[in-house]
């Protein structure tokens, strides 16, 4: 006689309750014919039954009760002729044993879910090209079966699954660091191969808007978690006396037509980019544990977007640029940011960035340093101040400007020079 | 007319004697041994005119005992000597290898640090001289798997001249592979060479679009398809190994880092060979810097055969080399 | 010294080979020495009698079977069980074990495992003394079986075709592991081979210490004044097994006795003792000093430290400079 | 230009760069950057679209006019040729 009983079905299975029999006593089953159902914590699962035989009794009713792994369930008699298994004797000696071998192709079962699958769309299981690993049949596999079956398309509501599309390794990279999804991106490289080149050209991302704003908010929940772990930083405010320069831009602007009119913030983002010059400590990365100076000053804008999140593309090779290029520049950014168009490269490699909350009525920001940067600027709301002008007191726009720095590389003394410089910068607008 | 630094016309051969012979004036316990290297000049005349200068003594043929002549220049090196062993072909070194692989690799390890092996094994290498199966492999992969050898191939006349000073400076034995096909390589040398640095791969050129490393006989090739991309506007990095082992890895990962394409060449075959060793480095430590498959243009895995048109057939062309770095700039 | 002292000495050695090796198997069986032991127990009188032949400056060349060479040669005793404990102490830092004592102090190149490798290198460093013009000899050890290989044909060979200063010691205990010698040289009187390379040759009473000693010293004194390679071959015994893992199918134990009876330190020791030249108490004295000797190389072995995993790279290359 | 073609196009203009933006809840007489939370860079960019749209350039002198939708609108008809 044949105990059928639970069967440990995974590692973590110890305990099952039956849901129901298949069979009845006097049925004759076969070897691998579901039998009964049980109930798991992964939910309901059919039990085949190993040996070819004749069901003798069903021990267990179904019920609530939980049954542990190996409890008796049925009893089922051999055919006549066939050999009751003896259990498996153990091996004699501890000899070393020669790993077991895995179960080959046509032995492998497909999981659960599939079976169901395929008996919910007729499939022969039996017939089916097995292209999981080890030979296991995939829900693919499944599915061209039915549309085999259907003679064509796929069935109704069910769509196959795409092809994993080829990508280079640095193409995934990019496209993991940059969100953009990768079966949307053109495929310029060998082989119909999406390269970087093809993430670099393709539009940040292409996500549902809900998607993207959800995916952005986890890449800096990551980004400033970590920057706050692993960035000792220090601050450093001051303000700026912008009297000079508001009224040069204003001059400038009163000869220009609005679509070049330059805003204050173009005029800070380029005097930032000339004082770091002065002090190129704070433009470049933290990486390895070694600070990597960067020649090229590439200013990270902290943009907001409507939908929630915060971008910050960079202005490239800010310290070169004519003013007005930079407004221009600057302009496009935004708009390109608001609309989700940005470009990669422009996410990929600021050396220093420059948040601007002053038009959101803050008087000072805080920033937090976007790793692997190592320093960033934060621009507040311009007020009037009362500031003494050849000993008398005179009421000057002022703005308040504060640094965050990372103090494994630069210290407040080094920090401080950069606010000065901006000062004195300022100071002289038409030399920007 | 510069005078920036004096030159003169040499080849690949008489850079290799040259270097021989310097080292022989300039330290007594140096001498050479090996089959027909006094008399009959060397089989690739590579020693030409050294008996005469030097002395049976001190250019010291040998008979066909591989095992033996490697064996005794291993332990007249253990004996304090710095002796420069010539086997004909890396084919014959198989004659050698107990000695090469169970003695000289192990000795300082096995000893825990008492007895290093400072010995200099000079072999010849490749194809394309219509030698044959036997007298044409590239098994420098081989001796670049065992661990306690140092292996280089000189590919250009200047490495051929200057590499042998620092291999015999080595406390440890260097087995220096030259390439049958590089003998005849004529080139300007530079009077004011100096020792290489046997730690060292050298950037023959500086490229963006895709990554060529190579090394030895396949250098002069890998120059030539890369001069070709050029004019098609494709930008090669060429690294030059020029080192086996201990294989310069950063200069490896720096040009994958720089083009992010990756094609070795390698004469030797693709099986367990330095171009598979190479690929998995750059796959283990440079993985997500790659935006193309890494390819590798290597010997058909066949015996090399006599036959020139067959020979050409099973060796790494030109043309192959262009065309894969073609391919995998997406051009 | 005198006669019977150098006898008492060359007895004191063979002994203390036999004790520290019995020891040796013991402590393998318990575990602390690992990988293949060779015993040298029977063969004591070669070393012995060879190593008493040459001076500090020359050099020796052994196979896997060597702690009688080393202990012969000079190589503490200590220092030789600490390496087959694999300890730091050991004279190749635990990097070696049994098979692969070295000693740069004492000229002694190895323990190598590789039968007939060792002859090659023999006849470099013989190159290197012929060269530099310095009068030195290296003798290296194998056994029978190694005649078989080509390395040995080659070498010997070399050696004569440059004259060189290699004294080829070989031990032909009959077994190459199982496989006696009938079964494996066409031509099995080995002197006839180093014959036809010119190489003069001797048979010599291997399980004899006085007249291993006596051969050695001749070969020796030749070699060194410009004689040329010379070869001995020693007809000697192993009387224990391959290794430890041998059940010995391929002697029997009769023809194991007939050599037993024939124990080069019961031959010494029988013979002063019949000259009157070797008390009871002398022997016992000997046998006291030896144990000791070996319980204080066990207790260094003991002691010993394991090399931090850390340097596990080391000596794959050279630290600084060469030699 | 009718001051609902005016109203129009600020609105288009201003639906390109907040989407948004319900017109129909747009209080007219409220500064709009605080309103709509426009910062300088949308508000600048909102007056070069609406300039773009009706060939109206609006010198720095005027950019008072654009605080709210109800004195765009009549800037707009005013200086509309």
């Amino acid at each position: 006689m044949i105990d059928f009983v639970v069967p440990s079905l995974g590692a973590d299975m110890d305990r099952a309750t039956l849901v129901g029999w298949l069979v009845e006593p006097g049925d004759v089953v076969k070897k691998g014919q579901i039998i009964a159902e049980v109930e798991t914590e992964k939910g309901v699962i059919e039990v085949e039954c190993w040996h070819d035989g004749v069901v003798e009794e069903l021990v267990v009713e179904p019920g609530p009760e939980k049954l542990p792994v190996g409890a008796l369930l049925a009893r089922i008699r051999p055919l006549e002729g066939a050999p009751t298994p003896e259990p498996e004797a153990q091996p004699p000696t501890q000899a070393l044993k020669a790993p077991p071998l895995r179960p080959t192709a046509r032995e492998v079962a497909p999981a659960p879910p599939i079976r169901q699958l395929a008996h919910r769309l007729g499939v022969d299981l039996t017939r089916l090209e097995r292209t999981g690993p080890g030979g296991v049949i995939t829900r693919d596999d499944v599915l061209r079966g039915a549309s085999a079956l259907a003679g064509q398309g796929s069935p109704a509501g069910i769509v196959p699954a795409r092809g994993r599309k080829k990508a280079s390794p640095r193409a995934r990279w990019l496209a993991s660091q940059l969100g953009v999804d990768l079966d949307s991106t053109s495929a310029s490289g060998p082989e119909d191969m999406v390269v970087a080149k093809d993430i670099e050209a393709a539009p940040a991302t292409t996500l549902e808007p809900e998607d993207k704003v959800a995916a952005m908010r986890r890449a800096i929940a990551r980004s400033m978690s970590h920057s706050k772990r692993e960035i000792p930083h220090y601050y450093l405010a001051t303000h700026i006396d912008l009297d000079k320069s508001l009224s040069w831009l204003e001059a400038v602007n009163a000869e220009r037509s609005i679509s070049r009119r330059i805003l204050p913030a173009a005029l800070l983002l380029k005097a930032t980019a000339l004082a770091l010059r002065e002090v190129p400590e704070l433009n470049g990365h933290w990486i390895d544990e070694e600070f990597h100076r960067s020649e090229a000053v590439h200013i990270g804008v902290a943009i907001s977007i409507r939908e929630g999140g915060l971008v910050a593309p960079a202005i490239h090779n800010a310290d070169q640029l004519e003013l007005g290029e930079m407004m221009e520049l600057l302009r496009d950014l935004v708009t390109r940011a608001r609309s989700w168009r940005l470009r990669s490269s422009e996410m990929s490699d600021p050396t220093i960035t420059v948040t601007n909350l002053g038009d959101r009525g803050v008087e000072t920001a805080f920033p937090v340093i976007i790793p692997p940067q190592v320093a960033m600027v934060g621009l507040g709301k311009v007020v009037d101040a009362i500031v003494p002008v050849k000993g008398s007191p005179v009421a000057h726009p002022v703005i308040h400007v504060t640094l965050a720095g990372d103090h494994r590389v630069t210290d407040g003394h080094r920090g401080g020079l950069l606010l000065s410089t901006l000062e004195g910068l300022l100071q002289e607008p038409e030399s920007l | 007319m510069t005078l920036i630094a004096e030159k003169k016309t040499i080849t690949y051969r008489e850079a290799v004697r040259e270097a021989m012979s310097d080292a022989m004036r300039n330290d007594e316990r140096v001498f050479l041994m090996g089959e027909d290297v006094g008399r009959y000049g060397g089989c690739y005349a590579v020693s030409k005119g050294m008996l005469e200068e030097f002395g049976p003594d001190r250019v010291r043929d040998t008979p066909l005992s591989e095992s033996a002549f490697v064996g005794a220049g291993i332990g007249a090196a253990l004996g304090g000597m710095r002796p420069i062993v010539e086997v004909m072909t890396v084919n014959f070194s198989l004659l050698a290898l107990d000695q090469i692989v169970n003695t000289a690799a192990l000795y300082l390890h096995m000893s825990g640090g008492q007895f290093n092996v400072p010995v200099v094994i000079r072999m010849a290498t490749g194809a394309g001289r219509q030698l044959a199966a036997q007298h044409s492999h590239s098994l420098e992969g081989w001796y670049a798997h065992v661990p306690g050898l140092k292996v280089v191939a000189p590919g250009t006349i200047e490495d051929a001249r200057w590499m042998l000073a620092t291999a015999l400076d080595d406390p440890d034995p260097v087995i220096i592979f030259e390439h049958v096909g590089l003998y005849n390589m004529e080139g300007e040398l530079p009077e004011n060479g100096a020792p290489v640095d046997l730690a060292k791969a050298k950037l023959r050129q500086s490229g963006t679009d895709v990554s060529l490393i190579t090394y030895g006989g396949s250098l002069p090739k890998v120059m030539a398809a890369a001069d070709e991309l050029t004019q098609e506007g494709i930008s090669a990095d060429v690294l030059d190994l020029r080192v086996l082992r201990p294989l310069d890895i950063p200069a490896i990962i720096d040009t994958v880092t720089t083009t992010h394409r990756l094609v070795v060449i390698d004469e030797g075959w693709k099986t367990g060979g330095l171009s598979a060793e190479i690929a998995a480095r750059v796959a283990e430590d440079a993985i997500w810097e790659l935006d193309a498959p890494i390819r590798r243009v290597c010997s058909a895995e066949v015996p090399v055969p006599y036959a020139r048109h067959m020979e050409q057939a099973a060796l790494p062309q030109v043309a192959d080399i262009v065309a894969t770095a073609r391919a995998l700039v997406g051009r | 010294m005198s006669e019977t002292s150098h006898l008492h000495d060359l007895l004191w050695q063979m002994l203390r080979i036999r004790r520290f090796e019995e020891r040796s198997a013991q402590l393998y069986q318990e575990e602390k020495i690992r990988g293949f032991l060779h015993l040298y127990i029977g063969e004591e009188a070669v070393a012995v009698g060879v190593m008493g032949a040459l001076e500090p400056e020359d050099a020796v060349v052994a196979t896997y079977r060597e702690h009688g060479h080393a202990l012969a040669r000079g190589v503490a005793p200590g220092s030789v069980m600490a390496e087959m404990y694999g300890k730091v102490e050991g004279c190749s830092r635990g990097r070696g074990g049994s098979m692969h004592l070295f000693d740069a102090d004492n000229r002694f190149y190895g323990g190598n495992a590789i039968v007939g490798g060792g002859l090659p290198l023999a006849v470099g460093l013989a190159l290197a003394d012929h060269l530099s013009g310095r009068r030195r000899v290296t003798a290296v050890f194998f056994g029978e079986g190694a005649v078989a290989e080509g390395e040995f044909h080659e070498s010997m060979n070399l050696a004569a075709l440059w004259d060189l200063p290699v004294l080829f010691c070989c031990e032909n205990n009959l077994y190459a592991m199982g496989t006696a010698i009938e079964r494996s040289e066409s031509q099995t009187h080995l002197t006839l081979k180093a014959a036809s390379f010119e190489i003069p040759a001797w048979e010599v009473d291997g399980m004899d210490v006085v007249a291993v000693e006596e051969a050695a010293v001749k070969a020796v004194e030749s070699v060194r004044s410009g004689g040329g390679p010379h070869f001995l071959e020693f007809r000697t015994y192993r009387f224990r097994a391959h290794s430890m893992f041998d059940p010995e199918l391929y002697r029997s134990k009769e023809e194991v006795g007939e050599w037993m009876s024939r124990d080069p330190i019961e031959l010494l020791r029988g013979r002063l003792s019949a000259e009157g030249l070797l008390s009871e108490d002398d022997w016992e004295a000997m046998e006291e000093k030896v144990g000791a000797e070996v319980d204080d190389a066990v207790e260094f072995a003991e002691e010993g430290s394991w090399e931090p995993v850390g340097d596990l790279s080391r000596f794959v290359y050279s630290e600084v400079g060469g030699q | 230009m009718t001051p609902q073609q005016a109203r129009q196009i600020i609105f288009d203009v201003l639906t390109d760069i907040a989407p948004e933006v319900d017109r129909n809840t747009v209080d007219d007489n409220r500064d709009l950057t605080e309103q709509l939370d426009l910062d300088s860079m949308d508000y600048l960019t909102w007056m070069i679209g609406i300039a773009e749209q009706t060939g109206i350039d609006i010198p720095q002198r005027d950019v008072s006019e654009f605080l709210t939708i109800a004195t765009a609108v009549t800037y707009l008809v005013e200086h509309h040729g």
